[in-house]
């Protein structure tokens, strides 16, 4: 009990700021119209391709020898930066006609 | 060096929060998602120059990775018909899940499948929710396009088992970190587990209701993005997941909210089968929400109403009149086409449109709006049916053939406002309810076209 | 093909307009027009004769013509002038149509009746009844009105407030509807009854209020109104008799097809009306709804006008001309073949059968 | 008090109504009525037993009654039948009075015209002139519509479309947007022209279309129609022709206070009308808007119908009647102190003075 | 303990969060309040709780002065007039001002008037921030409860006064701070330097604009919170002051948007002037705004619309059967009041009514009328002048005295809807502007309707 | 300049928490109604007086014979508490008439 206390207490400010981040996530969508829930889920999905870096940070402390590691990480860079810039993109079209207004 | 590139992190947190506002707002949403893309192109551009312990580097393997993936992404996002989207999310969600499980297991890797308990808990939920992620968003996929239909996969006690599992998988994970150190065997039977988690999880869930999974298990990835943050100490990792992560669940909850059910009754309610009852008796008819309406009028040229009976009954037509200012200001032609027998008496439109002082100019007769409907974009048939019927032209046999009806086979797109799938006056089935360009928006009309002007005011 | 009109005796529309003249010309026929037969209907021989047909004597027609048509019948000793195997196209009243339809048939021609076209979708761009009683039911609103000595709007003014007038339609047809639609325009308050059920729906789906008498019989398949029987009556009378006493204008438009029309409004009825009241009853050719209506009179009972006019289309007599002239062409498309011969595949047809009411053996 | 209300002799209405005379009771009148006086308001003698006059007989009116009523004015020979210094209120024609004026003033008594109240806010409750004006125009539409051989609204139908008929309204005082009002609801197109500049709004505020004439004179300072220049005259005719002979009907409500009425129908214009429009004129005992109008006559002019009836609130005359007792009621009740009597502070008052056409010495 | 304590205060801020959210909902609101008052009762408890270097604790005068505190905000604030509200929010914001520039000074006093170049600055500028706000909100209250009246504050070249004088006190400041040590001199000097400041920054503003001004000052009293969290090292103040800091400036724009204001013209415009121009020639109107009236139209019982030629002109009869049919949604009784000569022709308003399909049974005649109105909450005049004329009553000399009008004399609040203060028909004055109960909505009448529409809507 | 950096990079975690609660603050107003104006005013005007805290604490750590430092921190908590306290009494009060509305 009181180690978890503990590691509640030494990492508070990471949870201070984990708590609000969740919370702004909440105030940031719950207002959004219908309409845009899937360009919505599209834009944050492509976020998620964030993980990216945890594959680059991860490939550059692997063994250049490591072949395994080094082409799971390989892959790893693949899907996720498809995921990201392709969520971006499909993104991108989507929100398209929003701007394609006349006049 | 290295606090410049904190800072520039701190930046791109920042960034990628304003995107995330301006992406929730349909005037500046396209611009929200450039600027989330510019956050994350310099997050990773600070993950290739940030000082690391070894100096490996690898920095070829990462650039051909990165130029593969960012190829790939472009042209298949170029490639998909904008009716496919749904169906490309899912599949790129799954990439972003299996590139978390990829990292988790990288990190076991080169930390010789061993280390601390909280840190082994964290490393395998990673890997479990990533495989979840992963084959439940590969499902989706399948479901969304068609390749897997929700026949094939009807799963008994799926609820049961689905409880079951997830206790044994996380009894697993506890005692495998518990443990402190993995041996391969245990890893592979934990891979098992989650993919085998992430089939239960999404198979029995109909078709109708992948948008709400999908959005579910996006929100899955972003944990998993999180938890790749704490597991390399990212800040932008951390969280970009978290915010993914929350955004996701609201959004989940928004979109359960707007279909008119609950997060539980989709995960458990198995209700491919609840769903499309009464519809479905008669064949496969397409529906469409008062929200997609919405956004599909306010961004076409012309638009066109067919009233009949039902709109007499509703007695719609002042609705349609707000209707028809909200889309002239948005510049949207808007016409009336009268079907000269619609109603119930000769004239009845006549009368209740003038009742709502909808200009005279603005009607059209038979000849007239056959004409028009041919390059109309969106018609909306207002509770008519016999005066739609395609019967009467293709149809030899029908009660009605020979009638002249107004022909929608040219409009793009053709929506039906009624209450069920009953026939009207001449009690005959309509065809045109099953075509290809026409939805259904069932309910009373004049209720169906508030909840449409409702949408409108959003945009 | 020569297509005859006959200028009407007892009629004032005509049964071509120039408009219609100049379809049926496109498609071939020619038109010959009995000498200022569209004078009543304000068309002039020349407004005939820029359309393309030709002004000629009735004996002409006779002599000449393949089709002829005449809203209202022709006079009984006229039936031998018809040549043989021609096609006679009116509008006999369905209650009386048996006894010409042997005559006709004696003397060998084809005739149709388009008042007996059944009540289908797709009949109804031929269903004169209906181009008709629509007319009447607009102008029963508004002879009513002319004729009330009150306002039917509500007024708040400095004088005085009106209350506004009480509207009461018997029948919900086409008639009745129109009429409830018109009376409602004008600002009364409109109340309507029918036997069939789903007339509620159409008389609110005008802004009018259904008042509901339960255990009637239902409509016919044809969409005719069904012979009611006399306990339905009685109920029905005991809940109009208040209706009735509270309203200006009772605008009677129940009919059911073949017998005499249902005696809805008692003498009684009337008596408890206030003085100056109007009943306009459009079913006088068949009784009437009101027990006091003489047919083609305005009688005056105790200050309240009943005006018995079953032809009140008349009143609007350009757009009913024209009207009926569309149906009788959309009708000649209907049963000829391209060679404008009588179609040989409608012995099944229910337009055709129900309408064709002699045939040359 | 004794109120005497006389039998009209050339008019529908009757001076009081029951209602009315019920609140006059209340104040302390009496009143007595003609016998059948109220019979073409359709209002019986009981009636007015019940609500607490007395019916007596025209003698007898003269004889007792300190005020007498009477819509239309007594004829010239009566007027020495009336008591000296009575009260009499009728509704004299402006442009007729002063010979009468002289007749009555040699009578000694009080004579007041109610149609000559000037057009304040204040005045209006007392103001027949709006009153009968409002019914004309309501029932000048509803007349014309029943004349018209054609719907006014627009009608898509399976025998063919009907276009909307276009009215058009000459004077867009009170009678003239009554009579747009009443045509829109009837689903026409209408437009409308006045002179006065305020009416463009007054006319769009019911849903009109206003024809603009630019240079006309303004109005009196009265609020009545000013007499126009020639040349304004000639213009406003040239734009007129072209929306006459598109019109289906045509109302003419244009007056100016004192004179003849303006001409603006011509009878070329008429003459290029479809066959079977209307023309109601209101202004016809003024010698009317149109030239071709008899007053209290419908001339038929080319298969145009030219309705001359400035009286046309009788057609409504139950209403009429109602509005015109309550007008007298309201007067009385602003020159009348509370003995009932003629209050003496009124000789600057706008009102008095403009509707009082007599003083006894 | 300290561990305890830290997880309560962090609780304490997701407990902030909560109640602000709730408080940004009116249907929540109140209960967002009380979350927020507990969440600052529990910083409060920890506060006392907290293990301090010494332990002095003086708990004594901290009971006392929190129980006289406590009962002076409790019995004020239960005296004060709902009307005096705004009043009574700006001295308490006073209050909070000078309480921080206190804490400044006591930290001052216990650290002997020294301290590291940033510690100081961040001291210095919370003084300078809590007197700014002190007598900016004293003023600002004087103004609002008319004791000091914009005429007797009027200041030449304040704008320039304004820049110099903040120029000055930000030298001084940093100057004071690097020097690392203050004298009392100096310390006097700064003082007085922000409270000049405050007043020459509220005093040239005028008193309309004053809810702008409180709501700036408020959110200056936030930033003061944050700096005293930071000197004081308490979290829950940092983050309280900065939430009160970031949502009172959106807060303060906010209300300039909706006052169609920009808040630069608000703080240097002077603008007591460039107010209430056309309206205030004809004597002193009072104006509603939209949302002001919309939220009194939900939240009373009985609502009268008086028509009159101003509605035909706007053609506003069919938006104020909408405005009957949210109304009457929200259980608010709704009726008609026709004067009979309203409009320019007999029944002008029945036909137009009657067209917008306004039932019969909710028009009201001349005596049906005013018996209602004089129990009615609001009546709202729509473009109708002459008809609801009080001269017609009470002045001999008028035009139209004796004519009968609709009475809005016992009517608890008459809200009356046109363009100008040009009068009608009559071409009189109209006295029933200027009474006590009466507020004016300027502009066309169809448009105002629609706004408060909208506002309802957001209600 | 580097000491700046210094400064920034040593606090970044209180920072990232500083503008996140920024934003968090921006987001929960920006959505608000009209009519709420006034009462969130006041309601933050209320939080504001989270001051008070500051002012406790420092009195705690004064010394007991200073009367001049504990007469000016007992002001400003007397202050403190009177924003405090009144502060949400009185939007309590504002807000009752959200809550009244009848059944
Ligand atoms: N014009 C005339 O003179 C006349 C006279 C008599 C008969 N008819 C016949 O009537 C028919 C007219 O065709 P139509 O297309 O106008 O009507 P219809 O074919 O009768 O269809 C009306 C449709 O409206 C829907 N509806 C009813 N109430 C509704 C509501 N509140 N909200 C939404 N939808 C509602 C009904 O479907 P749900 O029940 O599923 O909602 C129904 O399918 C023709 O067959 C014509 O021949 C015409
Ligand atoms: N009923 C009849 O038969 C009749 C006939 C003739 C004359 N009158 C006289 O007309 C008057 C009628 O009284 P009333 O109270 O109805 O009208 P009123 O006294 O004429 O006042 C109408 C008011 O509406 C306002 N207005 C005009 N257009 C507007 C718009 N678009 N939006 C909002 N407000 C608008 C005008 O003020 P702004 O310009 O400032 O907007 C004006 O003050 C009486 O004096 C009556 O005697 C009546
Ligand atoms: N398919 C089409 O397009 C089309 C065209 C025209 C009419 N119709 C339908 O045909 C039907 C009949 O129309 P119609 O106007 O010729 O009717 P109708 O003239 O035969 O009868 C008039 C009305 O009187 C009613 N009625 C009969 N007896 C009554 C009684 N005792 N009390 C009260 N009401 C009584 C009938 O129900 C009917 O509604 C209607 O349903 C109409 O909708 C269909
Ligand atoms: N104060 C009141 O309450 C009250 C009551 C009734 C009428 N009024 C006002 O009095 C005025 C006159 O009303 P009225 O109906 O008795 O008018 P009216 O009968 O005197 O005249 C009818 C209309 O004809 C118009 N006219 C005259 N010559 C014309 C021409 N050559 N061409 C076109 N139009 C011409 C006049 O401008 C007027 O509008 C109106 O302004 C009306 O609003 C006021």
């Amino acid at each position: 009990m009181n180690s978890i206390l503990q590691l509640l207490t030494d990492n508070l400010d990471i949870i201070y700021l984990l708590v609000f981040t969740v919370f702004l996530g909440f105030e940031i969508i719950s207002s959004i119209p219908t309409v845009l829930h899937t360009p919505l889920m599209s834009g944050s999905n492509a976020i998620s391709g964030v993980v990216l870096i945890g594959a680059i940070l991860l490939i550059r402390q692997t063994d250049p020898a490591d072949y395994l590691t080094l082409s799971l990480a390989f892959l790893g860079i693949i899907l996720g930066t498809i995921n990201l810039v392709g969520g971006f993109a499909v993104t991108h079209r989507m929100l398209e006609m929003f701007n394609k207004k006349k006049k | 060096m290295e606090q410049i590139l904190d800072l520039l992190l701190f930046c791109a947190s920042i960034l990628l929060i304003i995107g995330l506002r301006k992406l929730s707002n349909p005037a500046s949403a396209s611009k929200g998602n450039l600027i989330a893309a510019v956050a994350l192109g310099l997050g990773v551009l600070v993950s290739i120059l940030y000082p690391v312990v070894t100096d490996d580097n690898n920095y070829l393997i990462i650039v051909i990775g990165i130029s593969i993936g960012a190829i790939i992404g472009i042209i298949s996002s170029h490639r998909v018909q904008m009716t496919k989207m749904p169906e490309m999310v899912s599949l790129l969600n799954g990439f972003g899940g299996l590139a978390a499980a990829l990292v988790s297991l990288v990190w076991l890797i080169n930390n010789d499948f061993s280390g601390e308990t909280g840190q082994l808990v964290i490393v395998l939920l990673n890997l479990f929710l990533g495989f979840v992620a992963f084959l439940g968003s590969l499902i989706a996929y399948g479901k969304l396009s068609g390749k897997i239909q929700d026949k094939h996969l009807r799963i008994s006690f799926s609820t049961l088992i689905n409880i079951t599992l997830l206790v044994v998988a996380i009894s697993a994970m506890i005692f495998f970190s518990i443990s402190g150190n993995l041996s391969i065997t245990h890893l592979c039977v934990f891979i098992a587990l989650s993919l085998l988690y992430g089939f239960i999880f999404v198979a029995p869930i109909g078709g109708a209701d992948m948008p709400v999974v999908i959005s579910l298990l996006n929100s899955l990835t972003g944990i998993t993005a999180a938890i790749s943050g704490i597991m390399t100490d990212n800040k932008l990792m951390l969280l970009g997941g978290v915010l993914v992560g929350s955004s996701g669940i609201i959004l989940t909850l928004l979109m359960c909210k707007a279909m008119n059910r609950s997060l539980l009754s989709v995960i458990f309610g198995n209700f491919s089968s609840s769903k499309g009852g009464e519809s479905s008796v008669d064949g496969d008819v397409k529906e469409i929400n008062p929200s997609d309406l919405a956004i599909q009028l306010a961004y076409s040229s012309r638009v066109c109403i067919i009233p009949g009976y039902g709109m007499a009954v509703a007695q719609a037509q002042k609705t349609i009149k707000d209707l028809e200012s909200v889309l002239e200001s948005n510049d949207v032609e808007f016409k009336y086409a009268i079907h000269p027998v619609a109603g119930r008496m000769p004239g009845h439109m006549n009368v209740l449109l003038a009742e709502a002082d909808i200009s005279y100019d603005k009607l059209l007769d038979l000849e007239e709006a056959n004409d028009y409907l041919a390059s109309t974009d969106v018609a909306i048939v207002v509770g008519a049916n016999d005066v739609v019927n395609p019967s009467a032209l293709e149809d030899p046999t029908s009660k009605i053939y020979g009638m002249p009806i107004l022909e929608l086979s040219k409009t793009k797109s053709v929506v039906v406002l009624k209450r069920s799938m009953k026939p009207g006056y001449a009690g005959i089935q309509n065809p045109l309810f099953f075509k290809d360009n026409t939805k259904m928006l069932f309910g009373d009309a004049k209720e169906s076209i508030e909840l449409i002007l409702r949408e409108l005011k959003d945009l | 093909m020569i297509i005859g009109v006959f200028k009407e005796h007892f009629d004032k529309k005509v049964g071509l307009v120039p408009i219609v003249i100049k379809k049926l010309n496109k498609k071939g026929y020619s038109v010959i027009v009995e000498s200022t037969a569209g004078r009543k209907s304000f068309i002039a021989n020349a407004d005939f004769e820029a359309a393309g047909a030709k002004i000629c004597t009735r004996e002409n027609i006779f002599k000449n013509a393949d089709i002829v048509i005449s809203y209202t019948p022709l006079k009984d000793d006229e039936i031998r002038f018809l040549k043989k195997g021609c096609i006679y196209i009116s509008h006999f009243k369905s209650y009386v149509y048996k006894e010409v339809a042997k005559k006709l048939q004696a003397q060998g021609v084809w005739a149709f009746s388009l008042d007996m076209i059944p009540r289908s979708s797709i009949a109804q761009s031929m269903d004169v009844l209906s181009s008709m009683s629509s007319i009447a039911g607009y102008k029963a609103v508004l002879r009513a009105a002319d004729l009330l000595p009150r306002y039917l709007q509500m007024m708040i003014t400095s004088a005085g407030s009106i209350k506004p007038a009480k509207v009461f339609v018997i029948g919900a047809g086409v008639a009745g509807l129109q009429a409830i639609a018109t009376a409602k325009r004008l600002g009364a308050i409109v109340e309507a009854v029918d036997t069939r059920l789903e007339t509620e729906d159409e008389v609110k789906s005008l802004g009018g209020k259904f008042l509901k008498v339960d255990g009637a019989k239902q409509a016919t398949d044809q969409g005719y109104g069904a012979m009611q029987s006399q306990e339905f009556i009685a109920k029905q009378r005991a809940l109009m008799f208040e209706a009735i006493s509270n309203s200006d204008i009772v605008i009677c438009a129940a009919t059911v097809r073949g017998t005499k029309a249902p005696v809805i409004v008692t003498r009684e009825m009337v008596e408890t009306m206030r003085r100056g009241s109007v009943i306009i009853d459009l079913a006088s050719d068949a009784g009437g709804n009101c027990e006091l209506t003489e047919d083609n009179k305005t009688v005056i009972h105790n200050y309240v006008h009943i005006v018995g006019d079953a032809n009140l289309s008349d009143a609007a007599v350009i757009d009913a001309s024209t009207l009926f002239a569309n149906n009788v062409y959309n009708y000649l498309n209907y049963i000829s073949n391209d060679d404008l011969k009588i179609r040989t595949d409608l012995t099944e047809d229910e337009i055709f059968t129900s309408s064709c009411i002699s045939t040359p053996k």
